[in-house]
């Protein structure tokens, strides 16, 4: 097991809303190199993962640990620092502002941050080159999600949460998108949420399975398909 | 006939908080105009600007007047704000200032050479309650209602030092902050205190809001003391005040008023539905006391200094109610106050009869030291 | 039940939606498909009031829309559950359900409450929770459900499936068979073609503002072409 | 910097000209020359608005009482016998950072309700004014305040002035400087979507209080000149209206654009100086104004304009300009 | 009984002043909750409201209960007025709120220079003649029929407005236009009506405690700028748009008026509610009953 690097750590996690219990000692770990799925049905608790990983959330109990650190109930802008960040459910970017003063802004406080060569190959790889001028906000979707990587890549960020990326995506869309993270998978972490199980079963090269709070299994996507609880729970008839 | 006119800049509260002043102020400025300038005079001419109530506005005025008009005099002022304002203006820059409505002690503190004050300074009006309370009744206990305002903070420092020479006691003294809007349980504690008497300051409205306040709780109007009284401030009190005493310069309802004073007092009230007070009087006698400078020097008309110099020596009477007018090296006044009860408040009119006069020295208590 | 003629709209210069024709007759599910920005949300919008067209006709049982507010077309039976949820989020579950009966004084609340809560029993179970605090998923069944408290004669849903769970869309493709067996119209506007090639009847296939294709589900899947630009 | 200033030159080049000239040309009068010197010391008010209202969207009224803290504390030390050239530095820093010790409640607040609540702190200090005789003289004021001492001899009449000119220049330049570097970056992202910045690594709260701490030292600095050049300070000087007023100014002129916050200066500030003799209209005027310009040109009178210009600070990061030079 | 005295003034002052604070401070909320707009000139509308009835009772001698009447109906033709000529443009303007806010300050500054140039010319304290005659005691505590009057009246008003609100579906649509406006159109809500709606009723609630105040007390042009000012921190404290809020928080800046300066002195009351809202923002930025 030489070279297995844990990307995070996330041990016991136990985050309560009053009195819906999100997350019940969850305990994750993601190495380097190695691209996580997670699925679950609606409410299961994978956005509030994220949540507590990336510092949006503090938990109640259990750690988070980055490179062998402590950095339970750090807030965000500390985790991007550590190279930890994440995309949205919502597609999320300063909309008001161009596309280059998205991307200006994502280095602003990135201590690792690319050089302006590395920026306009990674634009050219994202096909964002040509819309540099124009606000955010009037990009479509596709666009704007492909802003959020690259405001991710220009940070070197080590690992991406991508909370739903595909989401909300036209069939051939979903079809680049998978290529562009296919392509992003060799440059960096990747932790996918997502119900669209093509996109599971192309990338991840293991699946966390959450039910109701807590993880109910973790595998490759093969034997999380294979699952009747998952298939009951969760695929339903139709992937069966 | 080819003299220029004098011109004296008024800068006085026409808009903003003490825009009532400023303007009962002006009307009684008005009515001295119909005499100010007789046929053959060197003609006298009053240049107003509105200060907002507002210091920097009032400095701004002060230099727009000094310089934009070449004003031989500044005036106006009803607040102690502005007025304090003007003050360091018109020292640092040589103009003669005098000032009608004020009571501010500072405004005549010793090294004052150009200010000129017409109104008594406010600790001294403590004091004179002081007094008039001692005699009614020696020993007596003194509860203290007011806003916290410079003017009511002077006169309390004077009630306070007096009272304690007098052997008085105040207690409790219950001061308000500025917009304070009640004084319901104030009220409830000084009846509780039982004092002899109740000396209510308050800031426009709300002195009307204590005083029904006291009176509701069921304290005697014969008890409340008022260290002013305004024509409004009296028909705001109201019918209920009756017997309830108010400090005064100028009174309707006092003897000593002239046949000028008289005629005064019935022109106002013919145009202006209410009796003047002695915010009207002292604007009304500043323009007469303007006059009698340039008429005892031409080239007062001309010349600050010869102004300020002029003014410094005269020596004169309020026409109104010939109380003599004669400043100090400092430019104050010998002081003096009337305690007048009231006895019917009516639609335009109220009546009050004098129950105590008594004047000072600006110096009999230490005022400069008192309130800084 | 629905007739949409011409229907063109603009946002200034640029040209969402250019004339559009889409017929929906009475009971019928009738899927809408077409790639991100194709104009159906556009076209939605319309429907709701929201926009106004600059050219066409939209008539709903017969009735011209034009002149008709936002605010009046759910009374006219015209249920519309927009994209991006259109719930409110500081309101609780219970509260947002009321709201999708705040045009119906009359009606049983109760009762109508009571049929989603049993399409989505999680609603029931979280009738206190903010809405703004339920997942993304969790959002987009109370926003199908207020549309069903309408209990109207159509409903038009934009991307219902979005951010659900397979199984959960499983569920609504069921509901919206149900809700047809009831006598319901339903029109769906969609990104997935899976769930409205089950469901529907019909399906029209909008790509730059206009319908490309129209036909019935199994016409639209049996082309090649189309399947392949599609799933 | 440079490309701040390249980017900015022209624009504070006229500026420059103009509040230099400004003074020169009223020398002759004395009341318009002090009109004059009031509106520099509003461009400087402006300035720390424009960062804080324009930049970083946040919008504090309480900015008169900074302003005022710090005049006081100028004039108490003054008093106690220190130059005004010590005094500045050190009643400015108290200022700004009592500001930001009375701000941080507010900060915690999104949007709106920041303002709501920082309308509500410059009331307590105002109240604080008051009621702190032995520190302020209460609504007495403090008047006849030495000028400074310049070259042995007091600093007046044209020579306050042109202090003062140069006071509002270096204002702009610090302005301009700030909003194009990276800490201008950050403000507007904060600005824009305080949660995302926060995930791109930008340290909100700090930011925010960097921010405020700034805006508040130009409000604390025009406080402690105000003193002395105006000669008086009484809790009215800083009360409430002048707070919104600074605010007004700078929506007015147009938000997020830089000369719109002078324009919107240059044209509100003198106006209660020059409609005094209109007293009876003047508020009237003023309000209708107000409600005049908001209702025509929503985006302010230069953010009217150029709307978008208003957003961003660039249109292209500085790393992709480089590698066009290249 | 002087304690028992002190006691029962202080509880009756709380509860005067909680009522006054609530009333103008849900019309605050009501207009902020609905269209977006934080209106500073609330407290010249108060004013206003006080300075009509001055004339209508004074000046023209009408009975008092018939100049309120008239005042108080007198508020919704000019607020109407006022929407249909002003707030109307702003309804789908973004970032409306800023817009009203300097819009109110216009209004603020226009209402404050004409009662600045009549009203405080006319006179610097103004009193409305007594809407009843005599007094009562509450223990030991005589109160004015005509104070007790307002206050009965006010509660009345206070519980007859949460009631609409509460039960009434006009309140949860106000609630629902705040939080998403086209969802709310979807659902059957006539937006424009709400916000028309809103504007009158908070400008009618402002207006009733207008009134009420110069029943209860005299005042002078300067209560405008400090209820502004204590109608927008109650607000933030209650949680912005929620009436319960404001009236909860309005009681308890009554009481803590009346408490503290009863047992310490009112400018420590001044200053403690104020400080206890920054303490409270402190410990809960979006206001104690954000909705
Ligand atoms: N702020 C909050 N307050 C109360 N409950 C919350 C809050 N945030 C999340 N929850 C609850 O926690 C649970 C987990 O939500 P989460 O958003 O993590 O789900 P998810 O797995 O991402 O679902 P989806 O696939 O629908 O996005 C849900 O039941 C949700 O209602
Ligand atoms: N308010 C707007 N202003 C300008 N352009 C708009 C606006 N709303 C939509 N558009 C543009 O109109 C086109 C159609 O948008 P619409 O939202 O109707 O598409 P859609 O088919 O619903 O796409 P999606 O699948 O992403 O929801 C898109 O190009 C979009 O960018
Ligand atoms: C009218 C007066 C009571 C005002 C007072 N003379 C003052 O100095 O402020
Ligand atoms: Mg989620
Ligand atoms: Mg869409």
């Amino acid at each position: 097991m030489t070279g297995r690097v844990p990307l995070f750590e996330a041990e016991g996690i136990v985050m309560r809303f009053g009195g819906v219990v999100a997350l019940r000692k969850v305990s994750v770990t993601q190495f380097e190199g190695e691209t996580l799925g997670m699925i679950g049905p609606n409410g299961s608790g994978k956005t509030t993962f994220v949540n507590v990983v990336t510092g949006h959330l503090a938990p109640q109990e259990g750690r988070v640990r980055v490179a062998g650190a402590e950095v339970t109930g750090f807030r965000p802008h500390r985790m991007a620092a550590a190279g930890i960040t994440r995309t949205y459910q919502a597609v999320r970017v300063f909309r008001e502002l161009t596309v280059a003063d998205n991307i200006a802004t994502a280095t602003v406080d990135a201590p690792n941050r690319m050089d302006a060569d590395e920026i306009a190959a990674t634009l050219d790889w994202l096909q964002l080159g040509h819309r540099l001028a124009v606000p955010a906000g009037s990009l479509t979707l596709f666009e704007q999600r492909r802003l959020e990587i690259l405001m991710r890549l220009v940070q070197r960020a080590r690992l991406i949460m991508l909370d739903e990326p595909v989401g909300g995506l036209s069939a051939t869309e979903v079809r680049a998108m998978l290529q562009v993270l296919g392509d992003l998978r060799r440059r960096t972490g990747l932790f996918v949420i997502e119900h669209a199980m093509k996109v599971i079963r192309e990338l991840a090269d293991s699946v966390v399975v959450m039910l109701a709070g807590e993880k109910l299994m973790q595998g490759t996507p093969a034997e999380i398909l294979a699952d009747k609880r998952v298939v009951d729970q969760y695929l339903g008839r139709a992937h069966a | 006939a080819d003299q220029e006119s004098v011109k004296v800049g008024f800068v006085t509260e026409l808009t903003g908080p003490w825009s009532f002043f400023g303007t009962a102020c002006v009307a009684g400025l008005k009515f001295a105009e119909a005499t100010l300038n007789p046929p053959g005079k060197r003609k006298i001419e009053f240049i107003q600007i509105d200060n907002q109530t507002q210091p920097t506005q009032a400095v701004a005025a002060a230099r727009n007047l000094d310089i934009q008009s070449k004003v031989i005099a500044l005036s106006g002022p009803t607040s102690s704000d502005t007025a304090l304002a003007i003050y360091g203006y018109a020292e640092q820059n040589k103009v003669p200032f005098l000032v009608p409505v004020a009571a501010f002690p500072q405004l005549t503190k010793p090294g004052t050479r150009y200010s000129f004050r017409i109104e008594p300074n406010a600790a001294g009006w403590g004091y004179a309650i002081a007094e008039f309370v001692a005699k009614q009744k020696p020993g007596a206990k003194i509860a203290l209602m007011h806003s916290d305002f410079a003017l009511m903070r002077a006169i309390s420092a004077g009630l306070k030092y007096q009272a304690a020479k007098k052997g008085l006691k105040i207690e409790p003294e219950i001061v308000f902050p500025q917009g304070s809007n009640d004084a319901t349980v104030q009220a409830a504690q000084v009846l509780a205190a039982n004092p002899d008497y109740v000396v209510v300051v308050g800031a426009g409205g709300f002195d009307n809001t204590i005083t029904n306040q006291l009176l509701d709780v069921g304290i005697k109007p014969e008890k409340i003391i008022h260290p002013y009284g305004m024509a409004t401030q009296v028909k705001g009190w109201g019918k209920r005040s009756v017997g309830s005493l108010y400090g005064t310069f100028f009174d309707a309802n006092l003897d000593t008023v002239t046949a000028e004073g008289r005629k005064f007092i019935d022109d106002f009230k013919a145009q202006n539905k209410r009796l003047p007070s002695y915010v009207e009087n002292y604007c009304y006698v500043t323009s007469q006391i303007i006059r009698e400078v340039i008429d005892a020097d031409p080239k007062a008309g001309d010349d600050r200094e010869v102004f300020r110099n002029t003014l410094s020596a005269l020596k004169s009477k309020e026409v109104t109610s010939g109380i003599p007018i004669e400043f100090d090296k400092n430019g104050a006044r010998k002081e003096y106050i009337y305690f007048m009860q009231i006895q019917d408040v009516g639609e335009v009119e109220y009546k009050s009869k004098p129950v105590f006069t008594t004047n000072w020295d600006p110096e009999i208590i230490p005022v400069y030291d008192l309130v800084k | 039940m629905l007739e949409i003629s011409g229907l063109t709209i603009r946002y200034g210069a640029f040209l969402a939606v250019g004339s559009l024709d889409i017929v929906i007759g009475k009971g019928d599910i009738v899927g809408l498909i077409g790639p991100n920005g194709a104009g159906k949300t556009s076209t939605v919008k319309a429907l709701g009031g929201l926009i106004k067209p600059a050219a066409g006709r939209i008539a709903f049982r017969g009735r011209d829309l034009a002149g008709v507010p936002a605010h009046e077309r759910i009374t006219l039976g015209l249920s519309i559950v927009p994209e991006g949820r259109g719930i409110f989020a500081r309101m609780s579950v219970e509260e947002n359900l009321l709201m999708g009966a705040y045009a119906f004084d009359g009606a049983d609340k109760a009762a109508r409450m009571r049929r989603v809560y049993d399409l989505f029993p999680i609603l029931a179970e979280r009738r206190w929770q903010a809405a703004g605090t339920m997942s993304g998923g969790q959002q987009q069944m109370l926003a199908v459900s207020m549309g069903l408290m309408a209990e109207p004669e159509m409903i038009v849903l934009d991307e219902p499936s979005l951010g659900l769970a397979p199984i959960v869309i499983e569920e609504i493709g069921k509901a919206l068979i149900r809700l047809r067996e009831a006598g319901v119209t339903v029109f769906l506007v969609e990104q997935n073609a899976t769930l409205t090639a089950d469901v529907s009847d019909r399906i029209y296939v909008m790509s730059n503002g206009t319908v490309l294709h129209h036909g019935t589900a199994e016409e639209i899947t049996r082309n090649e072409d189309m399947l392949g630009a599609l799933l | 910097m440079t490309d701040a200033l390249r980017k900015h030159g022209r624009g504070l080049l006229v500026f420059a000209v103009a509040a230099y000239a400004l003074p020169l040309l009223l020398a002759g009068n004395r009341y318009f020359a002090f009109i004059g010197g009031i509106a520099l010391l509003h461009v400087v008010w402006t300035a720390g608005m424009s960062l804080l209202y324009g930049y970083a969207g946040l919008m504090p009224l309480m900015f008169a009482g900074i302003a005022g803290i710090s005049a006081y504390a100028a004039v108490g030390l003054m008093a106690a016998g220190f130059a005004f050239w010590t005094a500045l530095p050190v009643a400015a820093l108290f200022a700004a950072l009592v500001g930001v010790g009375l701000g941080l409640p507010a900060l915690r607040l999104k949007g709106f309700y920041f303002t709501l609540c920082s309308l509500v702190i410059q009331t307590v200090i105002t109240l604080a004014f008051v009621y702190f005789v032995n520190l302020t003289n209460g609504d007495t004021g403090i008047s006849q305040i030495a000028p400074p001492a310049w070259f042995g001899g007091p600093l007046q009449g044209v020579g306050f002035d042109l202090v003062l000119a140069t006071l509002a220049v270096g204002a702009m330049v610090a302005l301009v400087l700030i909003v194009e570097a990276p800490f201008g970056r950050r403000l507007v992202a904060v600005r824009e979507d305080d949660e995302l910045a926060e995930m791109l690594g930008i340290d909100v709260v700090r930011q925010k209080l960097a921010a405020f701490f700034v805006g508040s030292l130009f409000a604390a600095v025009g406080g402690a000149f105000y003193a002395p050049y105006v000669g008086f300070v009484s809790p009215r000087s800083f009360d409430v209206l002048l707070s919104l007023n600074i605010w007004l100014m700078v929506a007015f002129g147009g938000r997020g654009t830089i000369w719109g916050a002078v324009v919107g200066t240059v044209l509100l500030a003198p106006l209660p100086f020059l409609l005094q003799d209109y007293y009876k209209v003047k508020d009237v005027i003023y309000g209708l104004l107000i409600i005049g310009v908001i209702v025509l040109l929503p985006g302010g009178i230069l953010g009217g304009l150029g709307s978008r210009a208003a957003a961003g600070t660039g249109t292209q990061s500085p790393g992709l300009r480089r590698k066009e030079a290249a | 009984m002087p304690t028992e005295l002190v006691l029962i003034s202080t509880l009756f002052t709380g509860l005067m002043l909680g009522v006054i604070f609530s009333l103008v401070a849900a019309g605050v909320t009501i207009i902020y909750g609905s269209i977006w707009m934080p209106n500073a000139a609330n407290g010249q509308f108060f004013l206003l409201a006080a300075l009509a009835l001055w004339s209508a009772a004074v000046s023209w001698g009408l009975h008092p209960v018939v100049a309120a009447l008239l005042v108080i109906g007198a508020s919704v033709p000019a607020s109407l007025l006022l929407e249909q000529m002003l707030i109307r443009r702003f309804y789908d303007v973004p970032n409306r709120n800023v817009s009203y806010f300097v819009l109110s300050l216009g209004i603020t500054q226009i209402l404050a220079g004409l009662f600045s140039v009549t009203y405080g010319v006319w006179s610097d304290q103004f009193q409305i003649p007594p809407l009843m005659a005599g007094i009562t005691f509450l223990g030991p505590f005589p109160v004015s029929n005509s104070r007790l009057a307002a206050l009965v009246t006010g509660v009345a008003l206070l519980a007859a407005l949460f009631a609409l609100l509460r039960y009434h579906k006009y309140g949860r649509a106000i609630r629902a236009v705040f939080q998403n406006r086209d969802a709310a159109s979807l659902r059957g809500v006539n937006v424009r009506a709400i916000y028309r709606l809103s504007f009158v009723l908070g400008n009618l609630v402002v207006a009733a405690g207008g009134v009420l105040y110069a029943f209860a007390y005299s005042f002078d042009l300067s209560v405008s700028w400090s209820m502004s000012i204590t109608a927008f921190a109650i607000m933030i404290i209650g949680g912005p748009g929620s009436v319960v809020g404001a009236v909860a928080v309005g009681m308890v800046f009554g009481f803590t008026q009346a408490i503290v300066s009863a047992f310490a002195s009112p400018t420590v009351a001044t200053f403690s509610y104020l400080g206890a809202m920054l303490l409270i923002l402190l410990m809960k930025p979006s206001g104690l009953f954000a909705r």
